[in-house]
């Protein structure tokens, strides 16, 4: 038996396709006493690289899995516990440790399912994580797909149902856009919330930057539907917006000049790898993608070339006071300034300090903290 | 939506969604069906390794076998693409350029200079090289320098399943006569292809893996030998930058001379003969634009200059190596001065 | 024995005219000309025929044959096996400048004849044996096809055509017994004249252009010095309505129209079978003037178009009975059968067996 | 039978259209020979004059659908197939006005909006990439026909006598013209074309193969006429074979000594131009004030295009550069 005082850190599922990682660096050494949020190593996969944070405080006592190893998803490589807890405790859950990283991948590890809804023509794809419960839906901004919650997906997913969707135009979904409105982005998610059942309620949406203002529209079509809407860094709440950003973005050939306009996505630039410009050079060169980006972003930003288009004021209105909604913003967004999230009226704020416009892959557990509050805050 | 497919697989959906696409790209050469005339099977062969199986009755009409007469139906093809078509001719395995070679350098490659920029030619020419296959010094050469040396030509030396569609799809919509060269151990590689039709733009060198160390050039199958390579040599504490060139016409200086930049070391592989090679090529420009951030010399691992043997006691030595790459890679990192 | 000389001329361009295009008429490639060539040398010498006048041109026939004698020469000197039969002495009478026509034709028939050829073989078509017999004079003409576009020339294996004309040039067979003269058309536009051995058409063509007759929309009037019912080219339409034989004395002749009174189908061509309306069919006296009623268009001449003329020019087509005398193979083989002329003794006994001719050698 | 020879009856208009095409081309071809003797015009250059009524006589017979490749010797092909003489001119004296922007020169003159694919350096070069356009036609179903030129020597090169297999087996609508004027540079054809005539191997494909007289503009248009029009309707390729003298040498320079008085007797007795010009006055087609007219005009035009030729800027060292690629 080992002590229950004894905390495990594990190999996060980063995506669902994330069945092993390496562990490149450790941030921290043993006999460190960490806090929650806190660094703990660098960690790569075949897709991303990132930084695992501490779920909890606490000292770390053994780190169990060496830099440049391969560790299978849930596999501890690190223990946590207080000084009282006994060497021999501690050796004794390191070789449980090491015995399921030493096994590898074990072969049957599913493949996750992707599923696919025809809507007003598309297929829109979907892929969803956990068993039963509420339905939680995850929608990416512009540019994006559903790997942008890598980080998220799974760690909420602990008795909920948690989905993520490719907006016409991204992912694997149809690229045909449309007239690229938010309306026909809101009825393709309403499309994938009919198609996985959750027509009777218990739905929680979260939207990133234009996914905000879709996830919005969506809560606004039918409130009583949602219980909960998270925005994070959305669209549609003031006139500032970087249309740099997005022109770049729609435009750019090559890595060289993608990789630029990538990195003012993120606060720490460092986080733009190869890998992560190559991923998206490879979806911006399927056909159709370059049209359907100029399309959207005739949506983002309006005729004179600078300001936002969107307006999601009259969507919130429409809540009342039926949905509570929370707002998440990166103190350091370039893309959309985080002082619009006081243009939320109503809304729970929460300034995530060192993080740009994509928080939930910069400091995804305090967004996913924030997730959760936003969900125990609904009726 | 991207899966695992092979090479093989990722040309043949190449192929049949341009020709879904666009109705003027038709495919042509020996065996490209198969069994045309012949009282069996109509599709037997889908050419000679099985890329273009399927096409014959997918699309018809334009998928033609042809007579073994490689200067004849390259012409045609180059000719087609004067009046209108895409048309996509394999000539079978690029040994046989000596065949039609006219065809290709004094027709192809020059008529839009020559004609002053009026004549568009754009016309694909597959073709299969490399040794591995015990096929001998008639079917197993590279041959790639010889036409990227040539003005006007494009070539293109797909390394990946995903390489392999995406500038599969950009040679049939380019506007100028490419060479696609198709290595014969490649076919059955799989790894991830999206669904969807994609072009990779041609003169985007890829970094497949990144290093501080040693940079290491390559092109088709060599980057997987590198890459092996480079596996050995980083849990030695080595850490190399291979640099995909994909296309070897139009050439991605850039990405080459920054990485060297980054490293100050070159070793280029390449499985053809070594003297005026790709090696030698990529070895020049180095010298000349980078001779500055070098700190040892250059290193080529490349065939010997000798025609491809037969038998597999002397093909193994005579195509490069991982452990010829990673004595060169650690030549090149313990030089000193 | 010795001035037992017999001239071949053979035209390299017969075969090739535009009815390969527009018909499918066959190809008579000049390779398969040289052969026939051989082999009839082979049989010449075979009766005796010592001395052999051959024609030169630039369409490789003669070549081939100098080529294949020189190629006789080296193998009988380096002892071969398989040493060639023996073949006469040939002389081809160059020196001529070769002008690519048809009076390359006339040219080298009248050196035969002034070289004292007994017998004079022509190897090509209509046109060909037309030329050659413009020249011949009263030396027997043997006509051999080359290709099957053809009614006067026969159609026969060069071998056999070789011993009938050595039969007859070496005086086995008396030429007089063997021999019929033929008909002749004679057209003429104001001082131009050509003969015809068959038929005359007139065409409504403005120009030679490529010789061949073979669109029966642009005839109007035919003549015919012969017209058998087996025929093909323009004289089957008269010999469906009005078979003349070559030896009767009269031709036929006929207007050509849609509307005719008498439909036909004719084989016109190879190739090429045509319904031609007919009407005003009449005999055709040797030794008139016949006129041509249109005004302007070409006269074709055993089948190619020759005589152009304008208005005003009044062309006239004439039987004459003075046409060259003709070999007629079947009559020389029948004759040599008749007179045994080609038996030997038998073979003594196998060990000694030997060509009766090398032990007079 | 009665459309064949409405084909071929030419009206007024169209003799005197074939007519200018054949004088330009004579005039063209002379001022060239003239103008290099004084060292002026760069390079190599290869006369067609004496072979006119080839390219006339085919030529007349194509539309905008169609299309030629054309040989080393090809200023004839160019200028019958409608590309325009004062372009070519400019190219033959490497100028930025050519047809080519003086990249190309004299063996290089091509114009693929009036279906000219190209005079060609390469002995044999054009008859697989008439194959090409032919394919084109066909599978587009333009009812257009492609024809190769090429001389006897070209006859013996691999990549005609493929491309009569290959346009044979696919049944194209594609002729091959094998312009024989005797001699391939000073070579003989009589003795460089192993079966004597090229037109007999026209059987070895299963394909129609004629002789034509050359300098007939008549019988080359009869036979092309039928020729192509077989090919329209998909009757599959056909090989015609004229037989007639180039006036000039191989290349300008060529001092000739390889040949007979061939030329002095075929100028004075078979010329295209005469006959031509007899035949139609003759018939009263045309009248011979309507030749004179036409050979004032075309002298006229040469005069300009030489003129302006020597007066129109040479291409600059930014022209080096471009066009070696659409997009690199």
């Amino acid at each position: 038996m080992t002590d229950d005082r004894i905390v495990p850190v594990t190999m996060p599922k980063w995506g669902l396709s994330m069945r092993l990682g390496k562990i490149t660096d450790w941030v921290v050494a043993e006999g460190d006493e960490v806090q929650a949020g806190d660094d703990l190593a660098d960690i790569e996969t075949d897709k991303i690289a990132g930084t695992l944070e501490s779920a909890d405080a606490g000292t770390v006592r053994r780190i169990v899995a060496r830099a440049g190893e391969d560790v299978p998803v849930s596999g501890t490589i690190a223990l946590l516990a207080p000084p009282g807890v006994s060497d021999d405790d501690l050796d004794a859950a390191v070789a449980q440790a090491r015995a399921v990283i030493d096994a590898g991948v074990p072969d049957e590890a599913a493949e996750p399912i992707v599923e696919t809804a025809e809507i007003g023509g598309r297929k829109i794809r979907y892929a969803g994580a956990g068993q039963d419960g509420d339905v939680v839906l995850l929608i990416h901004g512009y540019g994006g797909d559903r790997n942008s919650w890598l980080f998220l997906q799974e760690p909420l997913a602990a008795g909920r149902r948690v989905y993520a969707l490719d907006l016409p135009g991204h992912g694997t979904s149809t690229k045909d856009v449309g007239d690229g409105s938010v309306d026909l982005l809101a009825d393709a998610v309403v499309g994938v919330l009919d198609a996985i059942g959750a027509s009777g309620g218990a739905v929680h949406l979260v939207g990133h930057s234009l996914g905000g203002a879709v996830a919005a529209a969506v809560a606004a079509r039918d409130p009583r539907r949602i219980r909960s809407l998270t925005l994070i860094a959305p669209a549609g709440f003031g006139a500032e917006i970087n249309a740099d950003y997005l022109r770049g973005f729609a435009e750019a050939q090559t890595r060289r000049e993608l990789k630029p306009i990538v990195a003012e996505l993120f606060a720490d630039e460092s986080l733009v790898t190869r890998q992560l410009v190559d991923d998206l050079l490879a979806y911006k060169r399927l056909d159709g993608v370059a049209t359907a980006l100029r399309a959207l972003l005739g949506t983002l930003v309006g005729a004179d070339g600078s300001t936002q288009r969107i307006d999601s004021a009259a969507a919130i209105a429409a809540l009342g006071d039926v949905v509570p909604v929370t707002v998440i913003w990166g103190s350091a967004d370039r893309v959309i300034p985080p002082a619009q999230a006081e243009s939320v009226p109503g809304a729970t704020r929460r300034l995530i300090d060192g993080a740009g416009h994509m928080p939930h892959m910069e400091r995804a557990a305090q967004v996913q903290a924030a997730i959760e509050e936003a969900i125990a805050r609904a009726r | 939506m991207a899966r695992t497919i092979t090479y093989r697989e990722a040309l043949n959906e190449a192929l049949v969604q341009e020709m879904e696409r666009d109705e003027s790209v038709i495919v042509l050469g020996e065996d490209n069906a198969g069994g045309e005339g012949a009282p069996g099977d109509h599709d037997a062969w889908g050419g000679v390794l099985g890329v273009t199986k399927g096409l014959y009755d997918r699309f018809p009409g334009r998928v033609l076998d042809t007579p073994i007469s490689e200067s004849a139906f390259i012409g045609a093809a180059i000719g087609a693409a004067t009046a209108g078509m895409r048309p996509v001719a394999e000539l079978m395995f690029v040994d046989f350029m000596g065949v039609c070679f006219d065809q290709i350098y004094n027709q192809a490659a020059k008529f839009r200079y020559m004609f002053g920029g009026k004549a568009v030619t754009p016309v694909v020419i597959r073709t299969m090289y490399g040794a591995g296959l015990r096929a001998a010094a008639q079917h197993s050469q590279c041959l790639y320098p010889l036409f990227t040396h040539i003005p006007g030509l494009k070539v293109v030396l797909p390394a990946t399943p995903y390489d392999a569609k995406g500038l599969m799809t950009q040679a049939i919509r380019d506007n100028d006569p490419v060479l696609f060269f198709e290595h014969k151990a490649l076919y059955d590689l799989t790894g991830p292809v999206p669904e969807e039709s994609y072009a990779l733009p041609f003169g985007e060198a890829n970094v497949v893996r990144e290093g501080g160390d040693v940079t290491i050039v390559t092109m088709g199958r060599m980057v997987h030998t590198s890459l092996e390579a480079a596996e050995q040599l980083a849990a030695g504490g080595v850490q190399c930058e291979i640099v995909d060139l994909r296309t070897t016409s139009p050439l991605d200086e850039d990405t080459v001379l920054e990485s060297v930049e980054g490293t100050g070391r070159l070793v280029v592989v390449d499985e053809a003969n070594p003297r005026c090679s790709m090696a030698t090529d990529i070895s020049a420009l180095v010298a000349r634009k980078a001779f500055g951030s070098l700190r040892a010399p250059i290193e080529m691992v490349t065939a010997p200059h000798t025609p491809v043997p037969f038998s597999g006691a002397l093909e193994d030595l005579y195509i490069p190596d991982a452990q010829r790459v990673v004595n060169a890679v650690k030549a090149v990192a313990e030089y000193a001065r | 024995m010795g001035d037992a000389i017999v001239g071949i001329v053979a035209n390299p361009l017969s075969g090739r005219d535009i009815r390969r295009l527009v018909t499918q008429a066959s190809v008579f490639p000049t390779a398969e000309k040289a052969n026939m060539i051989q082999r009839m040398l082979t049989a010449l010498a075979a009766v005796d025929v010592h001395r052999v006048l051959l024609s030169t041109d630039l369409g490789g026939i003669s070549a081939a044959v100098l080529r294949a004698l020189r190629r006789r020469q080296a193998m009988g000197q380096a002892g071969s096996v398989s040493s060639p039969d023996r073949w006469p002495e040939v002389e081809f009478l160059d020196g001529q400048p070769i002008r690519q026509t048809a009076q390359d034709t006339v040219e080298a028939v009248r050196r035969m004849v002034t070289a004292g050829a007994r017998v004079i073989v022509c190897l090509g078509g209509d046109g060909t044996a037309r030329v050659a017999a413009g020249a011949v004079g009263d030396v027997p003409l043997l006509a051999l096809s080359t290709g099957t576009n053809n009614v006067f020339p026969a159609v026969r294996e060069a071998t056999t055509a070789g011993l009938a004309a050595g039969l007859v040039a070496t005086g086995a067979v008396q030429a007089s017994e063997v021999t019929t003269r033929a008909k002749l058309l004679e057209a003429r536009v104001g001082d131009r004249t050509e003969t015809a051995l068959v038929d005359v058409a007139v065409c409504t063509e403005r120009h030679v252009a490529s010789r061949a007759v073979w669109d029966p929309a642009t005839l109007t009037q035919l003549f015919c010095a012969f017209a058998e019912p087996d025929a093909i080219g323009l004289s089957a339409i008269l010999g469906q309505l009005s078979p003349v034989s070559r030896g009767e004395p009269d031709g036929v002749t006929a207007r050509l129209e849609a509307g005719g009174t008498h439909r036909v189908l004719a084989p016109i061509g190879p190739g090429l079978v045509a319904t031609v309306g007919v009407r005003d069919i009449e005999p055709m006296r040797p030794g008139p003037a016949y006129p041509v009623d249109t005004a302007a268009g070409v006269l074709a001449v055993d089948g190619e178009r020759e005589l152009t003329f304008e208005l005003g020019d009044q062309p006239t087509v004439r039987l004459r009975a003075d046409g060259p005398w003709c070999v007629n193979i079947t009559a020389v083989m029948d004759a040599s059968a008749r007179l045994g002329l080609l038996r030997r003794p038998p073979a003594a006994s196998p060990s000694t067996q030997h060509d009766p001719r090398e032990s007079t050698a | 039978m009665t459309d064949t020879i409405e084909r071929r009856a030419l009206t007024r208009d169209q003799l005197l259209n074939v007519y200018r095409m054949m004088r330009t081309i004579r005039e063209f071809e002379e001022r060239v020979h003239a103008e290099f003797a004084t060292g002026e015009i760069p390079g190599f250059v290869h006369l067609y004059a004496g072979e006119e009524a080839s390219a006339a006589g085919v030529c007349s017979n194509l539309d905008q659908r169609d299309t030629i490749a054309s040989t080393h010797r090809g200023h004839g092909h160019c200028i019958a197939k409608g590309v325009d003489a004062g372009e070519m001119m400019a190219e033959i004296y490497g100028r930025r006005s050519g047809s080519c922007h003086g990249k190309g020169g004299s063996m290089h003159i091509a114009d693929l909006s009036k279906g000219m694919l190209g005079a060609n350096g390469i002995v044999g070069g054009g008859p697989p990439l008439i194959c090409g356009t032919a394919l084109a036609a066909k599978i587009k179903g333009t009812g257009g026909v492609s024809v190769a030129f090429f001389g006897d020597g070209g006859s013996n090169q691999g990549t005609t006598l493929e491309s009569m297999n290959l346009a044979c087996v696919w049944n194209l609508p594609a002729i091959f013209i094998a312009e024989n004027n005797g001699y391939a540079e000073s070579t003989a054809s009589t003795w460089s074309v192993a079966s004597d005539n090229i037109a007999d191997r026209a059987a070895g494909f299963g394909m129609p193969g004629v002789i034509v007289d050359g300098f007939d503009f008549f019988a080359v248009h009869e036979a092309a006429s039928e020729a192509i029009a077989r090919a329209r309707g998909g009757g599959g390729p056909t090989l015609i074979e004229m037989k007639f003298t180039r006036y000039f040498g191989h290349f300008e320079g060529d001092q000739q000594t390889y040949r007979g008085d061939e030329v002095a007797r075929a100028r004075a007795e078979l010329d295209c131009l005469k006959r031509f010009a007899d035949r139609v006055v003759q018939t009263g087609e045309l009248a011979q004030a309507d030749l004179d007219a036409v050979d004032a005009d075309v002298a006229a035009m040469i005069d300009k295009a030489v003129d302006d030729a020597k007066a129109a800027p040479l291409p600059t060292r930014a022209d080096l550069l471009t066009d070696v690629y659409v997009r690199y």
